[in-house]
């Protein structure tokens, strides 16, 4: 009997999602599972990943791994399809209640920016009591991996968050502001421009993503800070390990797409065969694939691989 | 009607394609389903075109109303029933200050909406501190602010009442423009405004009736999204695609953008027309980004073979 | 003059930025009488009649009619009063059909609660009624009422614009060069239209160019220069020599002509 | 000209309220980097706005016309200068094709740009498969797809390239519109095409022309966003919005939806404007959304602001 | 008829949809002379000279000018063959100005390098030759030369384009209803000109409404019906009367009236 499942990502203009699918389709062939793979038009998207779950229902699939765009929204239409008798996965990122979904394969993102909040924080030393920090986050509409990156990263450097659910009303002075950036490099050269011109001063960015650090990157260069100030990002794909063997980068937290995604593809393999659900990481409400800090300048306390490790780990 | 023939063309090659999981009376619900949103903005996207305006502002306008609507009933406690009439009030209120300043100021309609676009999609992240009402508190607490999302079975296939509210309101919108005054004086404004002001239509009074209830629809719609996607959710995409959405389907039902021409049959037509393509070729599992290629090029073709129906039966 | 004019304008103004398109203009029109406005391009004919009319709001001035002073804020408003015009523009929908044009803003609603409550129009009384008024025009060769106005030559619709306006003006007829895009015969119907709608009993304001229609159904002429009556002459008693004479202002007006 | 005097105003609002640290020669340089992509994209959308078009594919175009320069560089060996004639090439291809659908195939331009818009993005991701290309990778194996990024000094400001590229492009565009017989064709043909025939232009080549030079400026654009951002990305946001931004710039800047009417330096000034704007609110500590929501009262304010000083001026 | 047609078509066709425009029409334009066209609303005037003129692709028939069979495949086509022509809608940029109308399409480039290298207009030449051809026509009431064609009123609008086409055309000239919109001194202008420009050898059709005018000015009458050519009349030896009659089908024409 034919088995098909589908892939949901939040969007496939990111690199990120590209990879996972890549990763989804080369285990799904493996296995000999038909996978078809929808995404949402822009970040933040759930309506389409609402169609995407209804079509994967009418289309008789046997499970559905999941990036959910909107982690609550999403809710009402999982419950359809588990109802319909399908194994859904979250994938990256846990719905809201985490246990809507049959299991979470996911990176902890708040995680993730912890590690790059510790890190910075550890670099700098005595200096991180004055530092001057520039927030480059994904949207104005907020999504919630931008969040958790953001907040995280905020949590590790060790600045009061405020509301966890969002950025922007934390009172600490040495965050600068924070600006959008689509996590693309054009973004994330224009938001630092910005907060470059607000504060001329700046000496530890924030970035949702490699690309975004790619372009703040390029805006610090330009006026020939790039050497002294700190960029930390989220997200260990090969472009991005390469910029943090350039320099371009100090530390980014490393995730991975293609386990989460081969992992799902082989939990609805098993759950096609004989109904078994995958099980979540000991002591935690999912199964983490894990996120690890790359740097080749380790900070005391903070766990880390270095780049050349991280080359071997990079996806995409 | 040439938008009914590429429908059912479209409907007849996925169903040849996909067979009977496409002719399912599952995947033919859905299609109402997943189109009902888009298919109450492009009845209110219809509206404006009409009369030779172009309203960018419909998306945002929807999720902001639906925003209202939640965070009357959950942060200011106001019963559901009022927080959904607060919400439609408001998408009127909006719609009204389009008008006004289409008509009285003479702005053009396009430069008016793109900066309401931008207006209300800001209000909605600041009012709603981009805060999602989960699904469950709203079915605990505040049912009926998802009541267009009630089900119910019709011959085997599950519909919403907010399908029936889409379906109902283009009827409705068909009659009114067809047979009534006021739908007459929407083409007449359309065509001509200068014209139709000189034989006898109130211009003004024309267009703010036309704007008012274009932001009474966004309203609804705004409803109609609560009631499918359970939850309200100020980050729905609708407030940033509604807009293109809404303006492809209407084209492709073949009104045309310099107003005055057309039905709103077509625009009906033409979102559902979008949704077959988009449930056909998922189905099909195309590549969501060749999904998106092929819609584009849809367009292009859908009016391409209007434009060339029109002049061989000229 | 016995009588009172049924519509009447004292000192009306009207700027475009710099043009004066009226000058403290005055206007009668007298019960019953075909009064025709002549006078050179641009010298304000049409102005004047959009202002008694309602499309055009004068900067400064009196209108009144049936000698109670009224202030028209739109055609409708006009219309409402029973005074009906035919713009140089004809001011039709191209898209809509014959019978939506003829009816625009007075459209008749359907009998009992179709029409009260749906408010749905009553399509047959109206396709009627429009069939019947362009063949009383001698429109015999539009064949179909339900055509949109653009499928029309330019001659049928202004033959359209004129019978509208035939049919619902109840107090005033104004004719903007009614006859400027017609053949021979349809202008002669247009003429013949003027006479009866005359015999009716209702005042006609015609402007033209052409003389020779005027000479042909004018009771009296009112002439047009510069934004401002410049007088009004009988035709019987002036030629059409005259009449070019003074609107070009080659000649001047006598002190009698002037008061007339 | 009424652009530039909301451009002063703001500029001198900005400065009161933010002193020396807006009026630096690094704000100000860095406004004119800021808007040299929307900038050269909204002298082409001025272009086609003028012939009574709209052309909502110009930022997607940009963003593969950049992705071509860069893949054809890196995946396939083809010396820089030729890959950046080859972006160029594809670019005008791709206009003549919009021009050909909206001159031969009579179809609208609204339409046929929005199929375009949604191919040519779906294009770029596929072609590209999404793949970033570094911008240490372009510094050291083909720098001259950067060339446009080239810095150097002018009293104490910093220009680059592509800064240069985008004035010398609107004045060159603003001589040719004024001062030759194919600027007051384009003129003729966007107020009023059957008499513009009638009176001996060539319409169907005006159109052709603009089209492909608007496809052209985008191949332009497309290599200026290279020297700015250093890398080739194809997830670049000028390909979602680019459209608006540079439809927005237009209109701010005064140039009529209806065509025939307008500067092509207004559009220059209004993304000028824009670019104040957004630096100045951001500097004055405005957040995204804020910013976000004033940029649409600003829209509507100076078109209002035209509107009036129009007709007081009259 | 001892010499050729200037311009001389045979079996023109041409059909909107189901209308039929053109039934296999015949035209003769003799060197020098002033053919008036007359015919009712919709005889298909318009769309004759349109063919004559490359306006409209004819679906059959032929042209020749000067004995040489041509086919024109636009409005430009025929003006580089010098035939020029006013259409009834004008054809007339309105937010151009004037000059820059005059010029549509063979606008004059700067002497030197600014005009071969960088296309660079004369505009001062083109701006004095406009205004030349204004004052020519007594259009003496337009002071600016520059301002935008839709400030102008109707009828200087129609002067421009007859000053136009008068301006340019070098074989034959083509005025469809030039006088429409004009007053009556106007109107007298553009005929005076339209003497002028015979008096230069310029051979002329005149579409027109106007009787009195066609029979002032007209060497012979071209009387078009139902598509087609009917007859052609000398207005020397026939009335008006006869010509209406002849055009609205109340009287056939004879049999040498035909073969004229
Ligand atoms: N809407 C307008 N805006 C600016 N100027 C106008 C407007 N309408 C009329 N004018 C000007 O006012 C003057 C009078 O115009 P009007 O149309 O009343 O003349 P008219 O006597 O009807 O001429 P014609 O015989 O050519 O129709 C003209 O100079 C005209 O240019
Ligand atoms: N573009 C067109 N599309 C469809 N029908 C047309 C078109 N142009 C002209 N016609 C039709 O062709 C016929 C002849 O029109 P034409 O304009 O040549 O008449 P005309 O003799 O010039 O009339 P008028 O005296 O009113 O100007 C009319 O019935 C008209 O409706
Ligand atoms: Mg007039
Ligand atoms: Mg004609």
């Amino acid at each position: 009997e034919n088995i098909s499942a589908c892939l949901i990502t939040k969007t496939d203009t990111n690199p990120f999602f590209v990879k996972m699918r890549e990763g989804a389709e080369a285990k799904a062939k493996e296995l000999g599972i038909t996978l078809n793979s929808y995404a949402g038009k822009v970040d933040g998207d759930n309506e389409t990943q609402v169609a995407a779950i209804e079509t994967c229902i009418a289309n008789g699939a046997k499970g559905i791994l999941l990036t959910p765009s909107s982690t609550s929204a999403i809710v009402p239409s999982v419950q359809q399809a588990r109802d319909a008798g399908l194994l859904v996965i979250a994938l990256d990122t846990p719905l809201d209640p985490i246990d809507a979904a049959d299991m979470t394969f996911a990176t902890d993102n708040f995680k993730a920016g912890e590690l790059i909040g510790q890190w910075a924080k550890a670099t700098l030393g005595d200096k991180a009591a004055d530092a001057k920090i520039a927030m480059l986050d994904l949207d104005v509409s907020q999504p919630t991996v931008g969040v958790l990156r953001d907040q995280g990263f905020m949590q590790g450097f060790g600045i009061d968050l405020g509301d966890p659910n969002k950025w922007g009303d934390e009172t600490d002075a040495r965050v600068v502001g924070h600006d959008v950036t689509a996590g693309n490099e054009e973004g994330g050269r224009k938001a630092m421009e910005n907060l470059l011109a607000t504060d001329p001063s700046i000496n530890v960015v924030y970035t949702i993503n490699e690309p975004a650090a790619a372009g703040a990157y390029e805006a610090l260069k330009s006026i020939g800070r790039e050497k002294d100030t700190l960029i930390v990002s989220v997200d260990g794909g090969c472009p991005g390990v390469a910029n943090v063997e350039a320099g371009v980068i100090g530390a980014t937290s490393q995730q991975y797409p293609l386990l989460m995604a081969s992992k799902g593809i082989e939990a609805i393999a098993a759950y096609a065969k004989d109904g078994v659900k995958p099980k979540a990481t000991e002591g935690k409400d999912f199964f983490d694939t894990g996120v690890s800090l790359v740097t080749d300048k380790p900070a005391e306390g903070v766990p880390s691989i270095s780049v050349e490790e991280g080359k071997k780990l990079c996806w995409g | 009607m040439v938008p009914l023939i590429v429908l059912l063309s479209a409907v007849i090659v996925f169903g040849f394609v996909l067979g009977s999981k496409f002719f399912s009376p599952f995947a033919m619900t859905l299609i109402l389903q997943q189109v009902q949103i888009v298919g109450v903005l492009a009845a209110a996207q219809s509206l404006v075109i009409l009369t030779a305006g172009i309203d960018l502002s419909v998306g945002a306008l929807a999720v902001l109303c639906s925003v209202i609507m939640g965070q009357f009933t959950f942060r200011y406690g106001i019963p559901p029933f009022l927080a959904v009439a607060a919400g439609l009030a408001f998408g009127t209120a909006v719609g009204a200050m389009n008008g006004w300043l289409v008509s009285r100021v003479k702005l053009p309609p396009f430069i008016v909406t793109l900066g309401m676009w931008q207006i209300v999609l800001a209000a909605n992240y600041l009012y709603s501190a981009n805060e999602t009402i989960r699904a469950q508190d709203i079915e605990e607490q505040a049912p009926f602010l998802q009541f267009l999302g009630a089900k119910f079975q019709f011959g085997g296939a599950t519909f919403t009442l907010g399908v029936i509210l889409m379906i109902v309101l283009v009827l409705v919108l068909a009659y009114a423009l067809r047979s009534t005054a006021w739908g007459r004086h929407v083409y007449a404004v359309g065509d001509d405004p200068e014209a139709a002001g000189l034989s006898g239509v109130n211009v003004h009074g024309t267009l703010m009736s036309v704007y008012m209830l274009v932001g009474f629809i966004c309203g609804l719609a705004g409803w109609v999204m609560i009631g499918r996607y359970g939850s309200v959710s100020p980050s729905a995409t609708t407030g940033v695609i509604g807009n293109i959405q809404s303006i492809t389907a209407v084209v492709i039902g073949g009104i045309s953008l310099f107003g005055g021409r057309g039905s709103i049959l077509g625009s009906f037509f033409g979102a559902l027309i979008v949704g077959v393509f988009e449930l056909g070729l998922r189905m099909a599992g195309a590549d969501p980004q060749w999904t998106y290629l092929l819609i584009g090029v849809l367009i292009i073709g859908a009016v391409t073979v209007d434009q060339w129906i029109r002049k061989v039966t000229a | 003059m016995t009588s009172e004019p049924i519509l009447k304008a004292r000192g009306l103004n009207k700027r475009y930025g710099k043009v004066t398109a009226l000058d403290n203009c005055d206007f009668d029109l007298m019960p019953g009488e075909i009064l025709a406005v002549i006078g050179d391009n641009g010298a304000g004919k049409s102005t004047l009649i959009k202002a008694l009319s309602g499309a055009v709001i004068p900067d400064s001035g009196d209108i009144s009619l049936d000698g109670r002073s009224v202030s028209f804020a739109s055609p409708n408003d006009a219309r409402s009063h029973g005074i009906e015009t035919v713009y140089q523009t004809l001011a039709m929908s191209p898209a809509l059909s014959i019978a939506d044009n003829m009816f625009m803003g007075r459209e008749i609603r359907a009998q009992g609660m179709m029409g009260s409550l749906f408010r749905k129009l009553d399509r047959k009384a109206m396709e009627d009624f429009s069939r019947q008024k362009l063949a009383d025009l001698g429109l015999m060769t539009i064949q179909n009422i339900n055509q949109p106005v653009e499928t029309l030559s330019g001659g049928q619709r202004q033959g359209v614009a004129v019978a509208r306006a035939a049919a619902f003006g109840s107090k005033v007829i104004i004719l903007d060069e009614p006859t400027a895009a017609l053949g021979v015969k349809e202008s002669r119907r247009v003429l013949e239209l003027i006479l009866d709608v005359r015999a009716r009993g209702i005042p006609i304001i015609l402007i033209s160019h052409n003389m020779p229609h005027v000479f042909e159904v004018a009771d009296r002429i009112h002439v047009h220069r510069l934004g401002r009556r410049l007088c009004v002459v009988d035709p019987k008693q002036h030629t059409m020599a005259d009449a070019v004479a003074l609107m070009t202002g080659a000649k001047e007006p006598t002190p009698e002509e002037m008061a007339a």
